[in-house]
């Protein structure tokens, strides 16, 4: 099995989609001619023509209504958004149209189709290169949310939302598109939506995260396990609809969670999954869950370190919940 | 100096229901045109009708297309089954040429379980995959990217169709209205684009929406083909919409048509219009061109149609819309499981777990 | 005092802004000569000129643009998106730039403004007359999110939300426009934004809303009251920065507390408020705090009834909180 | 038939630095050409030292304007200081003949405390709130319906001053563009609206970007002035933009400039053309038609300029670019609260907590 980047395992996905079902196409902002600023869709223009692999003109709104176009009559288009920073001016298209066609019409006019989108800091991106949007997302009925962790991760979730038959936004975690590395078999195969995965087995604090901070996670685990400190690890993989039953057990189990991830505080993803955990699981909890996030700013250019989320200060969560 | 280029009206039938000189009706057979024009009619019943039902409280809420019927009317009529139109909701007419039965439509507006939305939209948002309508939605010009999309898409499938999308002139300001134009004229997709400019957007007229001189020239800015037409004059729409569907399936890209027009009914049945304009200097020009003046003259003219005709077809569409009603009525709203299906292919747990909740509420508030 | 409905005493607040700060100004669509679809800026342009209440051509995104570069040269922009369902196309131009211009600029560009829009179910109107969607806004920093829940809350936060140096968003529960009277002094006050209001005290139950959903929570602590439940009703009025002192106390003397929204369960505004008070409050609480919302999805034009939260369900939950 | 109008391109000194027969240089100063002509040359120094700064790691990011440098110095001259400016980011020449310091360009991209955005942004992101140059911002386009605003604020309060968007080609893609344009025709608003066409965005040449014939013809959408300019003739843009605040401040509307170039550099640091454009047959031709070599032959022509003060400028440049960056690199970061202010104008208590949570942690790992 050769070793990929994540990069490379996205592309690979894409190319086997090409070869399988003539229906899948992609397209975005420099995505056709040269392979996307990122160079995901390498290659699909000059092998499968600019008919199935295309430059979009910028704006994200037509992207994502173009999409919605593709799709309803039966194509199954992967349109990329540059920066996930920049898929607001698609967020009626999304949020009003892709997320609500297939319930408005009773089911007459599903629009299944894969919108793909780098996003996440710890790059020194600032404002604008490095927001985690993904919790906008989940307040809309209607559309899969898929992150993934690594690159065998990023191929077997991409394949899998390529096939779903519902509207996927799949964000992907740019900061380690490069630096992450993995065994990734050249052949097709999907990782189901939906399952999470227990990344660690532990049995005092679960640890939930998502994406590139899901590595943060684990060399968090990794220091709590210096001190004595048995941690399960939870990538959650699917952010929507999430895998209520592998997150229930393990909370049951360790009575003890952090949240982590690095959107702002107020209203990312943690505060669902902390309300309906708390919900769920009050009486075996023996502290209140945490939650480990950015801080309620924009992401600041010059304060990276200062905001994007450390194992250190996972651990002090972890602690805090220990010592409650 | 950027001067826009000068674009003729395209007009075939004048308003007394006389071929322009030089002009002719498209080719058509003569039932045809008396089919269309009883369409004209019943959709003039059926918005009178259901205008008054709101009043009477029976519907939540209606919107009429008087005097734009012609737009909708002629464009369905011009294209083949096989093109897809993307309405905005006023175009009803189209919905009938094309098959939408005046059942589906009703059933629709009650959102009972007869109704092919299963009762989740508010009236006048039909739709009918079987029949490429595309499910209407209220969020104003989002359609028109979307007609870009499946236009393309019918063109890397190498298929003889094409998509177009209605839309109010009010709309062509969003972001959305430039977003498709732009996305088809780059990838010449078959996309026709077909503007009602019927002079208002709710109380906002025309000269408020936009300092362009009018809709077509926009085309300008996308480098498509834009067109006029007179709206209210059914051989042009149906003369110019070919044209549009010709050039489009050629592979010669896509057409704005702006359909000079008027609304004579106010907005919807929560709108005022009195408010903002008056009958007689506003709308009183505009109700001597409406189109079916026009027809009903020309096909009068030709022995085609008469008075006592137009009363029997009245009374039978009458007829035809109470049973309707009657029949959606008495037609139950959804099972409760339409509330929570369809968000996705599958219930995920979160819906599944809400809707047995449900239930427990509804059993609680005697209502199961 | 005379007796208004919501309407007037929203127009009666856009007079008087007009009256005293001539850098006020109103537009939208239809918001010119007519005055608003429902009339909420009537009156305006025929004593202030077409120049300070305008009518916009149908673009939100335009409008929220428009008013952040009025915004910046110093004028006191109120501008209505004419239902909150419509307000998405402006996503960008709210989240990426009225919310940032202070921040990323240093201090050098606030664009202190004010845009108001209908919003809320109930009242038969599907898909897209329905939504509230406060909550996608409140995981942006920068903005300010206030509710009012009748005409005297109406008037005296707007005119509060007008004189702010920040950008609100300014929801306005379209169901009870009309329905809800109350008696308004004719003269200029303000409600201090941040500062809930305890609209009933009570012993054994918190009871959170906002907006139309507050009265119906105070017909759910009327039937409590029937059955001898002692309930504190909250009504939140602004929802970003919200009141947390206020809340923290309440929760900590009842110990139980449930929360109401309109909007879809998953990330609506009350799973943050959940994990906040569960994070705070845990070793005070008798019960997980519970939320009682509109369902995980759209609104549906022919289920209104079964949709939106009423006190018998709310009812419902507090007794689950007492009987935890 | 919708024929886009032919739009002349304003030119007035050609490619080797001669004056077009009839054409005349715009009433200014001799001595104002040779600083506009220094501070291009200056603009150029920065930009090659900064992109090699990049390249060793000591700067983020950067974005070079090589070749496309008259569009803005030009436009900044011709504009008064009362005049605000939205640029997009490639447009720092308009920033120094503004008035921008070099030593605060540089404390911008070292976001450091001297930095007037408080170090919270990616280089290339200045602004001046006293200078009237408005805070870049990434996302493209939404500058320009914020620049319709301010410029009818400008309209109402009646003052002497316009508001300018500068931005690429590509943007005028973007539903805002549709947007700000619309909204200045419909209110006659004193903007202009000044766009680069430099050829490329990113990777996708300008036919992909839009089917329009020129972007100066999309003026005909909003019903506004369009015209089209030359932008490596310094000369030309003066005229033109100045022609354009006259008709803006005399009430006459906005005004959409095509401004025709060329980038000659990359997209970004980030970025690497040769992956989708060729030097030699792309860019060749552009290079000689860019700004710098037209003005230097003219300057010389008349006896202004020479190689040697052209050596020794270009030697100061570096010389205050290098001791502005050693005052850039030994100026510290914001104090950590930076990170926290600015969100309103007063702390909330969610930030208050999370910023004594944040003291607590860089204690506990040894940063505070
Ligand atoms: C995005 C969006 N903004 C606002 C509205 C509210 N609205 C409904 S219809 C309408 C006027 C549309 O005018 P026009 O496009 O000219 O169509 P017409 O009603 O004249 O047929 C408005 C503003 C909406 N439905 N969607
Ligand atoms: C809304 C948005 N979408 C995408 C981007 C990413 N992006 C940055 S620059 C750029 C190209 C812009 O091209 P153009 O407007 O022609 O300006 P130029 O770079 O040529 O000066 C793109 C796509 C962005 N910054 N904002
Ligand atoms: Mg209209
Ligand atoms: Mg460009």
């Amino acid at each position: 099995m050769p070793i990929m980047n994540m990069i490379e395992a996205i592309n690979n996905a894409l190319h086997l989609s090409f070869e399988r079902d003539p229906d899948v196409v992609a397209f975005g902002e420099d995505s056709g001619y040269y392979g996307g600023v990122f160079r995901a869709t390498k290659g699909l223009q000059e092998k499968y023509g600019t008919e199935r692999c295309f430059d979009a003109p910028i704006c994200e709104q037509g992207i994502a209504g173009f999409a919605f176009g593709l799709a309803l009559y039966g194509l199954k288009p992967v349109a990329e958004i540059q920066f996930s920073d920049y898929m607001y001016p698609a967020f009626d298209q999304i949020v009003n149209e892709i997320a609500k066609s297939r319930y408005r019409s009773g089911g007459q006019w599903p629009v299944p189709m894969v919108i793909r989108t780098p996003y996440g800091g710890g790059i020194n991106g600032g404002l604008y290169h490095s927001q985690s949007p993904e919790s906008f997302y989940t307040h809309a009925p209607g559309i899969k949310i898929v992150i993934p962790s690594d690159p065998y991760e990023a191929k077997g979730l991409l394949l899998a939302s390529i096939k779903d038959q519902n509207p996927v936004l799949f964000f992907e975690p740019k900061k380690i598109y490069r630096s992450s590395k993995a065994d990734v078999p050249t052949d097709y195969y999907e990782i189901p939506l939906s399952k999470a995965r227990i990344a660690k087995e532990g049995s005092q604090v679960t640890l939930i995260g998502w994406g590139a901070i899901h590595h943060v996670n684990m060399d968090a685990a990794k220091l709590a396990e210096k001190e004595g400190i048995s941690i399960e690890v939870i990538d959650l993989r699917t952010i929507i609809p999430y895998d209520i039953e592998t997150l229930d057990a393990s909370v049951k189990k360790t009575g003890r969670c952090v949240i982590v991830h690095e959107a702002p505080r107020t209203s990312g993803f943690g505060a669902e999954l902390s309300a309906t955990l708390h919900e769920r699981n009050m009486l075996h909890l023996h502290a209140p869950i945490q939650r480990m996030t950015g801080w309620d700013t924009h992401y600041p250019f010059s304060f990276d370190y200062e905001y994007y989320p450390n194992p250190k200060r996972i651990l002090w969560a972890i602690k805090q919940t220990l010592e409650f | 100096m950027a001067k826009a280029p000068k674009l003729p009206v395209h007009q075939i039938l004048d308003e007394n229901g006389e071929l322009l000189k030089g002009a002719s009706v498209p080719d058509m057979p003569k039932e045809d045109i008396v089919e269309l024009f009883k369409t004209i009619l019943k959709v003039r019943v059926i918005d009178s009708r259901m205008f008054k039902m709101q009043r009477q409280g029976r519907i939540a809420f209606y919107m009429a297309t008087q005097g734009e019927e012609a737009t909708h009317v002629g464009t369905a009529y011009a294209l083949k089954p096989q093109d897809w139109m993307f309405p905005q909701y006023r175009e009803h007419g189209a919905a009938f040429v094309r098959g939408l039965t005046l059942q589906q439509f009703i059933n629709q507006i009650f959102g009972n379980s007869g109704d092919l939305n299963k009762g989740r939209q508010m009236p006048m948002h039909w739709g009918s995959r079987n029949l490429n309508l595309v499910t209407i939605s209220s969020p104003l010009g989002t359609q028109i990217p979307q007609c870009a999309g499946a236009a393309y898409a019918m063109k890397i499938k190498k298929k003889d169709s094409v998509a177009l999308a209605f839309f109010g002139e009010g709309t062509t300001s969003e972001g959305d209205f430039h977003a498709g134009l732009n996305f088809a004229g780059v990838y010449k997709a078959p996309a026709i684009f077909f503007c009602r400019n019927n002079g208002w957007a709710i109380s906002t007229p025309f000269h408020r929406q936009t300092a362009a001189e009018n809709i077509a020239v926009k085309a300008v800015a996308y480098g498509i083909e834009g067109v006029r037409v007179d709206g209210n004059d059914l051989f042009a729409v149906i003369d110019i919409v070919r044209q549009a569907r010709e050039r489009a399936v050629k592979g010669n890209g896509p057409t704005l048509i702006e359909a000079l027009t008027y609304r004579l009914s106010s907005h919807s049945t929560s709108d005022d219009p009195s408010a903002y304009r008056s009958e007689e200097k506003d709308d009183g020009p505009w109700k001597l061109k409406e189109p079916a003046v026009r027809l009903r003259k020309f096909l009068g003219n030709q022995g085609l149609w008469s008075m006592k005709e137009e009363q029997d077809w009245e009374k039978a569409c009458e007829k035809e819309l109470l049973d309707a009603i009657k029949v959606a009525e008495n037609t139950p709203k959804p099972e409760m499981d339409a509330l929570f299906e369809d968000i996705f292919d599958e219930l995920p747990w979160n819906l599944r777990e809400q809707k047995s909740q449900l239930i427990t509420f509804l059993k609680n508030e005697g209502k199961r």
